[in-house]
Parts: C-alpha cells; structure tokens; sequence
C-alpha cells in the first residue's frame, strides 16, 4: 500500500493540496486516455510521450510558482501544460491536430505551447531548450523583473551539451533559473549507469556549476514545492540558479511504439504500488482535508472533464490547409517556390 | 534473389562487412540493448556484442567526433543517428572534422566513416522531427551522400559506404523501413556515383531519390496512360552527382521534372537542374520543373503534412506543364 | 551624406537602435570589453554598459539559445558570432528554435532576433574558418537572410532587421569591414527583401551579393569596354529574393551570369537560377552562368585560396560565354 | 630572477632534461621568429597563435609519452608539434604556406598535422578535437593496445560543450585519454573569471565526470612531467581518462591582431620574471647537468637551425595550382561544379 511520506506539518493550504491532487488526477486521466486514442488507429500521430507516475514533479513545482514565472520542459509536455493551467480541451485538440488545439494542431505531442500561460513549449530536440531557459532568466533580469523560468529536462537530456554551456552562463551571470531534472532513470531504453558518468546528478549539475543542488524524491508532491520554493525564493532574491534532481517513475514506455523489455512486469508494479497520486489520496484523508466521497466526485469529474476534451477536440475543425503558410513569420511570408 | 524489407537490408549490409572487416563497428543511441529505434540493429548486439555495437548517451556531437577520432586512427565507424534532425547538434564534427580533415592535413587523415540514419516526414513528427538535409550535406566538398530508395540499394550502397575511405552520409527514410523488395544473394554492391534508370522512357526524365521515387513511378504509370512515356531516374548517390546519366537522359527526352522531399529554395533539385542547365540547355524544349515540399515548416496535422508532400498529382501536373510544346 | 567604413555603419545601425529601443541588446564573444574582434561593437560597452553589450563565454550553442529565449518574451537581441564559421556549433538553435519557434506554437511566440558576424574568406584562414553558408540558411522557412554589400546598405538593413519580428541571418564580410562609402545622414533604413540594381545595363544581367559585388562591378566596367553593357544587381536579401527586380532585368538582357563566394553545387546560385528558370525561361538566350567558389575545401596558401574565389577575369569569361548569340 | 621550483630529486635523465630544454628553447626561438616573419608583410598569413610562455607544457608531458601515443590540440598547434618531433623545417614551410609544410601548405598555422608522429592536428574549432580526443583513446581500447591520447586544450574550451559530453562517455567508458587545460586565464580577451563559473578548474572538469582531476604550476616542467606519467600509467592500466589543470602564461597576445590591452605591462613584466626556461636552465646548471657554454652553445644551434627552417621555407615550392582539387577525397575527388 502506498505510503504517507510526506511531513506531518502541512507546508499547504488546504485549497491548494485538493487542487494539486485534482491536478495530478487529470493528468493521469488525460494521459491514459490518450494512450487509448493513440492505439485506436492513428487520431493522434507521430511521437507522444506520457507523463504517467511523473505527476507531482510538474504539479508540485509549477504549484508554487507565480503566474508571471515562466515554464519550459521537453516533449513529455503535456502534464507540465496542464499543470500550469492549460484546458484539457486545448491540449487534446492539439494531439487530435484540430485548429483549436494549443498550438492550432501544427506543434502535435511534443510541441504544445501556452503563451498567456507563460508555458513556453514543449521542446523536442533533447537539451534544446536548457538554453532557451536561462535566456528567458537573463531576460526577468534585464528587465528588471523578479519573475523565475522553471525548466524541465530528463535524465538522459543531461548528456547534452547544450547543459553544459546555459548552466555554465546561468551560474556565471546569477540568472533566476529552476533547473529539475526529472530523473526516471531512463535514457529511452538507456539507463542512467549506462548514459552518465555519475550517479550523483547534484555533482553533475549542481556542483560542476557551482549552483545548489538538491536530490529529492518526487513521489512527495510536497517536497517537490518546499524544494522549488526555496530555489524560487533563492532566483528571486538574485541568487541565481539551483539544480534540483528529481527521482521519478514513468508507467508507459518512452513513447507509444516502446514496449519497454528493458524492465521487468515487478520493476514495474513496484513503482505503481508506490504510487504518488493514491499516496497524496491518503495524506490528504489523514489530514481530513478530504473524504472517499469527494475523491470519488473528483474522479467523475475529471473523467467527465476529459471526455469532454476529446468530444471538443473531435468536434473540432482540422487545421485548414491554408493554416500550412500561416505564422511562419511574423512580416508577410512570401513562399520561395 | 531474396525478398527482404529496406530494414532488413540494412541490417545485413552491416552485418556482413562487421563479419568481414574486425575495424567496423556501430553507435548509436539505442542501437544495442534496445535494437535500433527503428529496428535496424535488429539482433546485431546478440551477433557482435557490446565491444562492436555500442549504445551511446544523447551527445550526438560528441560520439560523432568519437567516431571521427577512431576513423582517424584506422577504425571504420558507423554512427547512427536516430533520425538526421538530430545531425544538426552535430553538424560541426561532420562539416569541419570529417569532411575538412584529409584536405586540412595535406592527405595525411582519412576519415573512413558513415553517418547512417533515417530522414525526412514520417508522418506527424512536426517541424523539429521532419528534416531532410541532403541539400546541406550535398554542398560540402569532402562529403560523399547517398540515399536508398529500395532495399536493394539500401544494402548494395551501405556496403559501399562502409568500404569507402571517405565519410559518407548514408541517409535513410522512415516510412522506407518496412518497404520490401527483390536482393541478390550473396555478395552485393552497388557503386557510389551511379544512378540507376527505373523505368526507361523517351517523352521525359523524371529525377529523382528516396522516397519520391515511389510516388514518382506511380506518375509515371499514370501517365503511361496518357500517352506520354517517362524515364524514371533514381539518382541514389547525391554527391558526386552521376550527371552522365541525366544529361543522356535529359538529350534524349529533352525535358526533366525533379521531384524531391526538401524544401525549394535551394534544395537539392536547385543543384541538380541547375547542373543540367549548365551542360544541356540547348536541348531542354521547357524549363525544368521541380516538385518539393511546400515552403514552410513541416506542420503536425497529417492532412497538412500530406499536402506538402510530393504527390503524383503533382508530379503529373508537372510533366503535363513540360510537355506543352508537344501537346 | 558622411563617408564611413562598413564596419562604423553596423555600429551605427546597432547603437542607434539601443538608443531607440531598450529591449535591444548585443551580446557575443569579444564584443564588450576586446570592442569585437573585429572591432564592429568599438565603444558600446562604454556607451551603453555592460547590462547591455556583454562577453559571453565560447557557448554558441548556448548563448544562441538564450538570445531566442530572451526574444521569445520580449527582449530583441542581437547576437554576434566572431564568424559565422562557428555557427555551426549553434545550427540547431537556429533552425529548430529561432526559425521554427513561431510556426510550431501556432503564431504565439515571435523571436525577434538577429544573428550577425562576418564570414567568408578572410584571407589564409583555411578550411574551419572560411565558411560561407548562405545557402544553408536560405533553405530554411521561417529565416530571413541578408547579406549587406556596402556601408550604406550595412547601416540600412542592419537597422531594419533588428526591427524585424523575425529571426534575422544578418552575414556580413571580414574583407569588407574596413570598405568605405557614402552613408545617407539621419535616419537611414533599408527595406528588407529588395534588390538593387547597382548599374543599369541592357546586355546581361550580373546578380551578386556580398563581397562579390566588387569583382562584379568591376568585371562590368571591363565588358563596358568590349561593348558589353551589363546591369548588375545586388540582391542583398538573400531570403526572400527580390525575384521581381531579377526578373524584370532579364526580361531585358535575356541573359544572366550569378556570381557568388559560395560553392557551387546547392549554392545559392543555383537557388537564384532555378527560380529565375521557372518564370523566365522562354526569355533566356543562352543558360544562367555561374561563377562560384571552386569545390574543395578552402586551402590555406594564399595563391591557391585565390584562385578559388570570383575574379573579374572568371566573370568577363562567363559573360562571353552568354554572349554568344549575339556574337 | 627565476626560481628553481622542482624537487631536488629528478625525475628524468640528464639526457631527457636536456632535451627538454633544447625543446623548449626551440619552441621559444621558432614562434619568435613566425612573429617577426608575420609582422614582415603577409608572409605568414591568417591567424597565428603564438606558443611562448607556454613551453613546459607540451614539452613536458608530449616528454613522458611514448610513440605509439597520440597527441591532439587546437589551433595554438606549433609548440605541441615541434615537441612532439615535427621538424621545424615542416612547421615552418607550413605557416609559410609551401607544399613541404607539414600539412602541404593547405591548414596553415591553425591546421598542423603528422601523421607519422601520432601528431593528430591542429584544431581550429573551440573544442572541437575534445571529442576526438575520447575517438582515438576508444580506438585503443578496442583495438586491445595501451596507446593514450593527450588532448589540450584552452581554460576557453572549457565552455563547450563537446566537451561535456566526450567527459561524460570517456569517463563512462574508462577511455584512456588524458585531458589537459593549458590554463592561461585568457580566453581570447575574457579573463577567467569572466567565463568560467568556478575558478576550480577540477571541480568543472574533473569532480564533474568523476576523473581524477590535477591543478599544477606548469612553469615546472618536471612536475608537467610526473604528473602526464601518472595519468598516462593509468590510462594503459584501464583505468580511465584523467583531467590536467595546468597553470600557465602566454605571453604574446591571443593572436597577431591582438594588442592585449586586457592586462598590463607588469603583469607580463611578472610572468616574464618567472620565465619557465630561464627557470630550468637554473636548476640544469644547479645540478651539474649543463653549463653556461653549453647552454650558449644550444643556443646557437637553435639560432641556426631556426634560420635554417625559415630559409627551407621559403626556398620552398608553393603549393601549386593543381593541389587545390588533390586530397578532398581518398576516392578521386569529382569536382561538382
Ligand atoms: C538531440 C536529440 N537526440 C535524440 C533524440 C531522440 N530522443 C527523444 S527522447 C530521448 C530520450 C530522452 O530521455 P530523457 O532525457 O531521460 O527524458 P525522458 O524521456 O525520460 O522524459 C531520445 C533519445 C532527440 N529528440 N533529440
Ligand atoms: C567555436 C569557436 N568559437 C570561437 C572561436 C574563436 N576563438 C578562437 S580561439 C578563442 C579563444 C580561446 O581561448 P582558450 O580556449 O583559453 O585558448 P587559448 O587561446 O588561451 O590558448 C576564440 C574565442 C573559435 N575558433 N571556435
Ligand atoms: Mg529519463
Ligand atoms: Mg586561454
């Protein structure tokens, strides 16, 4: 049975840890209902990467940042979207490819962007978008503004140069920049002893760079938000950057066409008998913040609500041929045909 | 003759000159105790163990310069990228490092190694996911390109790849890996620099590679219909281009149509009609046409996807608009 | 109208537009505290402090990505490569993020951004240090590529691209940076995608770019000489190309030669010649010329890295060889 | 005056410390005199990076290696060359642009190469040759032989990030490659602290990939030597890659453009105090191994051998017309224009 791991004294209001469960409730729904539309012949195409028993990790952290922080992450993008409050309706149009989706069905699964949000994107070259991070960080500064840029990558992004290069600048310049990463252990099929040199990720990226690095397991929602917290507070105050690894499990292979045989069924049933959204379940009744009965109308309600999504994303228009030479720039595209 | 899929082909071709050659060995990620992310290193590791066949971490800058170091020192790597989108984290080592480094050294260096892996839309990868370089790699001196339409020429050209003493970009396609097809048995090569004409025709070449090579036969047989008698020619290697054959081709039927999976704006077909022009405009009866992919970032929704795809409509509307002088 | 070197008119362009807009900034190896390698950034660090001129470290990749991320939420940055060489570290930000960005998010983050610095033959920089990659760049929807021939062009379009919502490949040349010219005083703004017809002539059109643009000019003056009168034609966007101006032009001459610092298979030029192809062909006498930079990589012996530039004596050759119907 | 900084006990042979210093001086006089041929009107052309200062450091670990190792640097190439055996005929025929040059005329200062020295080039690239370095040392590996591989590069380089990711494989992989940074605290006119977020260059480099990492003085050639030995001793035992900090001081600017306005004329005057040669040429002397005729004598003969170089060079052929198609390919390059 899953167990209460996190601290008697509850470091969040009650509103907000029902929120939080709710939230990690709907991303869990969301993606294994789109793991069933996948398999149901190709409604969503290409590549698509769920975020299944990866929950607290977005949920914990964006849940204690402000609405004018920023969040970015790779293409397993869809919990960190949701998290950060996109529609369930416009992340499942997008996967369904229809104009209403969040990024008008030409980013699909692993490019989904929010810009009112401040969720910029789903990035699917690995390690791409760490840079991209410590730029929007350098940019809060120039500005003179205290907002943070959470940025998201996993274990095997790390092996990136990309890293090397933004943390080194992040470091030197005290950008306010949260760099997790949710480490699962796996590189695709690659585990971590086989990709990193290191098992001790906080050497690798916190140390290597002179920033603090924390190593936490996130299975605990809310240490995922006492952790980001400090390193929010820490970006504000003109700190500059904090590592944080944090230690995570993914349910599904790396992506739909995975069948994951470099993990055994009892590895796997391990994980989920650990599982952090049952454990936050229990946390929450302990505390009385919660009861079977409201759980149970939470779920119905978030089955409703993403049925709702794929009925909406079905219903939708399909991206409009003439979509293809939209937004390609902002000035006028003149095709060079 | 044995009927195998394009994957399977590749597959044997490193299989056979790993059995051959003790200097030839692959990386890559996922390439060992995954079997290839598209399953091209099926049972390789099984066959040649974790010495020769070698998952790599996600630094493709990195193991391509690894791969370049060993070629230098008389190794003959075969680095795989998952697919070529990901080349661009990379492109440095394969622009200054393979292809620079014989001509830097005064003839000293070689760098015998492939770059190999799968290439352009498979369907719904959107723009990071979906990019065809050929056009980029063709305009480097040093560089030999190659890219297979069937798996005949998957196997016959990797083999040759693997024995050159020149890197070579071995450029694959997604949606080719199940394709299957007629392979000779036994030791098979087909040579780097030849193009092959698929389908002879005396009305007017169409050129092309890879994956267009499909749509543009089933043109060609649309056409047939119409009366009008196409030359299909799967040019196979990019660079060096076997112009021969085109420029015969091209003085025989007197018009060409292009027909490629990147981007207009000089693409690879810009190269290549560019080319003929410069050595048979006096016997083009119209201007070569050219069918690419629409200008524009490769977009998710498939139906968009599609339409920016060679199609043999589009292609037929293109002969059809050479043919006008005849018509 | 004051007479300034190349060099002083991108200064210019770039602190005029700090002075205008606050969300402007440079940063890049050297521009700071060294005043730019090649001292383009002279005194800014002074003007404008080190908020907004800053020395990176050697992370192109890195600092690449963070000018886009700081454009993606409303910074306009400049970013400088010592050369664009070495953008070849950085390639992947620019493709997959700076140009693809706007696209992939369905019009919700622009990236306002230019990337500059010079390229080309410098003179016995040898093979890593010469690129020129133009083409490259040209071939990527959702990039604008400009290449500025002149001080007066330098200051004009420098200024307009940092004003462009778009990500901007602004390439300039190392042997132009000490050229002076006449800079028209006060504001001075050059639109982006127009050419310029730089002599009028009715023979031949000559279409260059860049630092060919002298060789062009020059190789005019001779053909002048033998009765030849060429127009010549700086595109100076190299994406989007001012096809009207090059078609117009050749609507008149009936003829054209390219002439470029690029290679010659999948160069730009053949990009240029391809599209003049596909409007213009019933209009041309005699096929599109191209004089290119000889395909090998560059050598570092200076008679020999000469030889493989444009010269005057290369283009009078081709525009005789143009000329021959009407000799 | 200069110190003698190294252990009372030596660590080599009469004969190789003598050699040693012949090298270095060697070195000195050659890049000496590429300045002078450079500022006399485009003999030399392009950039060049100029060795002096830093002598010890090729000289003394390229000293411990043995010749079925392999040696690799960047563009600051002439010194790791001359010490690794290439005549300065060659060296200097090929900054001078002849088709006897090292590399027949076509790298150039930045572009050395030879081939039968194990000399590896030359590279251009800021970090480029870093993951070649982890290539060649993964050759050996496979190949069941005990070669290693050096590979320098600058405290600049640092910040690449091919260098991130070769650290990482080499390290996972036990490679037996042996990286040193020839930390001159300049990265071009970037002072270290400028670029790097930790001045504890072993921390970044070495603690980061769980390498051995060293911080030693390298104007103390023997201790550059001990310390190469050491690391070498452990790459052939198959215990992996090691990480060199070497401390060191370039005294020309970055490159021939370069009027070094970044320091001042004491600090140059300071480093130059404490010569490294001068300094080896004091402990020779203390212990009875050469004396001042000698030392005078050595002198001379690098003079004249120097000269010598200079006029091979340039009675030299250039690297004629037909040369620019020759090479590009092992198979017969077809020009595709
Ligand atoms: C540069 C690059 N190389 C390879 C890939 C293919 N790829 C996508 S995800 C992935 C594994 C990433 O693992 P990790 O960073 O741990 O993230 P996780 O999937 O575990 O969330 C690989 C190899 C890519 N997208 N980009
Ligand atoms: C990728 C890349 N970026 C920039 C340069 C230009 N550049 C050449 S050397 C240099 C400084 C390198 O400093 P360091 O690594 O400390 O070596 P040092 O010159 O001190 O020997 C720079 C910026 C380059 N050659 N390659
Ligand atoms: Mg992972
Ligand atoms: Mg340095």
């Amino acid at each position: 049975m899953s167990q209460a791991t996190t601290e008697a004294k509850p470091v969040v209001s009650k509103n907000q840890a029902v929120g939080w469960l709710r939230q990690m409730l709907l991303i869990r729904r969301f993606e294994e209902q789109s793991y069933k539309l996948y398999q149901m012949g190709g409604k969503i195409g290409g590549f698509c990467h769920l975020y299944s028993g990866q929950e607290p990790v977005a949920v914990g952290s964006i849940g204690v940042l402000r609405e004018d922080d920023y969040v970015i992450t790779a293409y397993r993008d869809h919990g960190h979207a949701l998290a950060r409050g996109m529609g369930a309706n416009e992340a499942m149009a997008e996967l369904l490819g229809r104009y209403t989706g969040c990024s008008k069905g030409k980013g699909g699964s692993m490019h989904f962007f929010d810009a009112e949000k401040g969720f910029l994107g789903g990035h699917a070259i690995v390690g791409s978008h760490i840079p991209l991070a410590a730029g929007v960080a350098f940019a809060s500064k120039y500005q003179n503004k205290d907002s943070v840029c959470i940025c998201y990558f996993g274990d095997g992004a790390m092996n990136q140069g990309s890293l090397h290069e933004a943390f080194n600048m992040a470091s030197l310049w005290k950008l306010p920049v949260i760099y997790v990463v949710e480490n699962n252990m796996m590189s695709m099929g690659t585990q971590l002893h086989r990709h990193s040199c290191l098992m001790d990720l906080t050497v690798r990226c916190g140390t290597a760079y002179g920033i603090p690095g924390y190593s936490i397991d996130a299975n605990d929602i809310e240490l995922v938000a006492t952790t980001t917290r400090e390193c929010a507070a820490r970006a504000r105050a003109g700190e500059g950057p904090s590592f944080i690894e944090m230690k995570t499990y993914r349910y599904r292979g790396h992506s739909m066409s995975d069948p994951a045989k470099y993990r055994t069924k009892e590895e796997l049933e391990d994980a989920k008998a650990r599982d952090p959204i049952v454990a936050y379940e229990h946390i929450l009744k302990d505390r009385g913040w919660i009861d079977d009965e409201a759980i149970e109308r939470m779920h119905d309600e978030i089955k409703a609500e993403v049925e709702e999504s794929i009925k909406f994303a079905e219903e939708s228009e399909q991206t409009p041929p003439e979509a293809l030479y939209q937004d390609v720039t902002v000035a006028h595209h003149i095709p060079q045909e | 003759m044995s009927v195998i899929a394009y994957r399977e082909a590749l597959n044997q071709a490193m299989s056979e000159e790993m059995e051959r050659d003790e200097r030839v060995f692959l990386m890559g990620e996922e390439v060992a105790e995954y079997d290839g992310a598209y399953k091209v290193s099926q049972g390789m590791l099984a066959r040649f163990g974790p010495r020769r066949i070698i998952d790599t971490p996600i630094s493709e800058e990195g193991f391509c310069g690894m791969g370049i170091g060993a070629a230098m020192v008389g190794l003959r790597p075969i680095v795989e990228f998952m697919t070529f989108s990901f080349s661009l984290v990379a492109i440095d080592q394969i622009v200054n490092n393979a292809a620079n480094m014989r001509y830097m050294s005064g003839g000293q260096f070689a760098v015998p190694i492939v770059f190999r892996g799968s290439s352009g839309m498979a369907g719904c990868l959107a723009a990071t996911h979906s990019h065809r370089l050929e056009a980029w790699y063709a305009h480097i001196p040093g560089l030999t390109v190659v890219m297979p339409a069937t798996p005949a020429d998957a196997k016959g050209l990797l083999k040759s790849a693997i024995r050159s003493d020149d890197p070579v970009i071995f450029i694959e396609h997604e949606v080719l890996y199940g394709d299957k097809g007629e392979v000779p048995d036994g030791e098979h090569l087909v040579p780097i620099g030849k193009a092959e004409i698929k389908r002879a025709g005396s009305d007017v070449t169409l050129i092309t590679y890879s994956r267009s090579l499909k749509a543009t036969m089933a043109a060609a047989e649309t056409l047939a219909g119409e009366g009008i008698d196409a030359e299909v020619i799967d040019i196979r290697t990019i660079r060096p281009l076997d112009l021969d054959t085109l420029l015969e081709s091209v003085g025989k039927t007197h018009r060409a149509v292009i027909v490629e999976e990147d981007w207009p704006y000089c693409g690879l077909g810009a190269g290549i009609s560019d080319r003929i022009m410069q050595k048979a405009f006096d016997e083009l009866d119209a201007p070569i046409r050219r069918v690419t992919t629409k200008d524009a970032p490769i977009p998710y929704n498939r139906a968009l996807e599609a339409s920016m795809l060679p199609s043999v409509d589009r292609v037929v509307a293109q002969v059809r608009d050479v043919m006008y002088s005849r018509l």
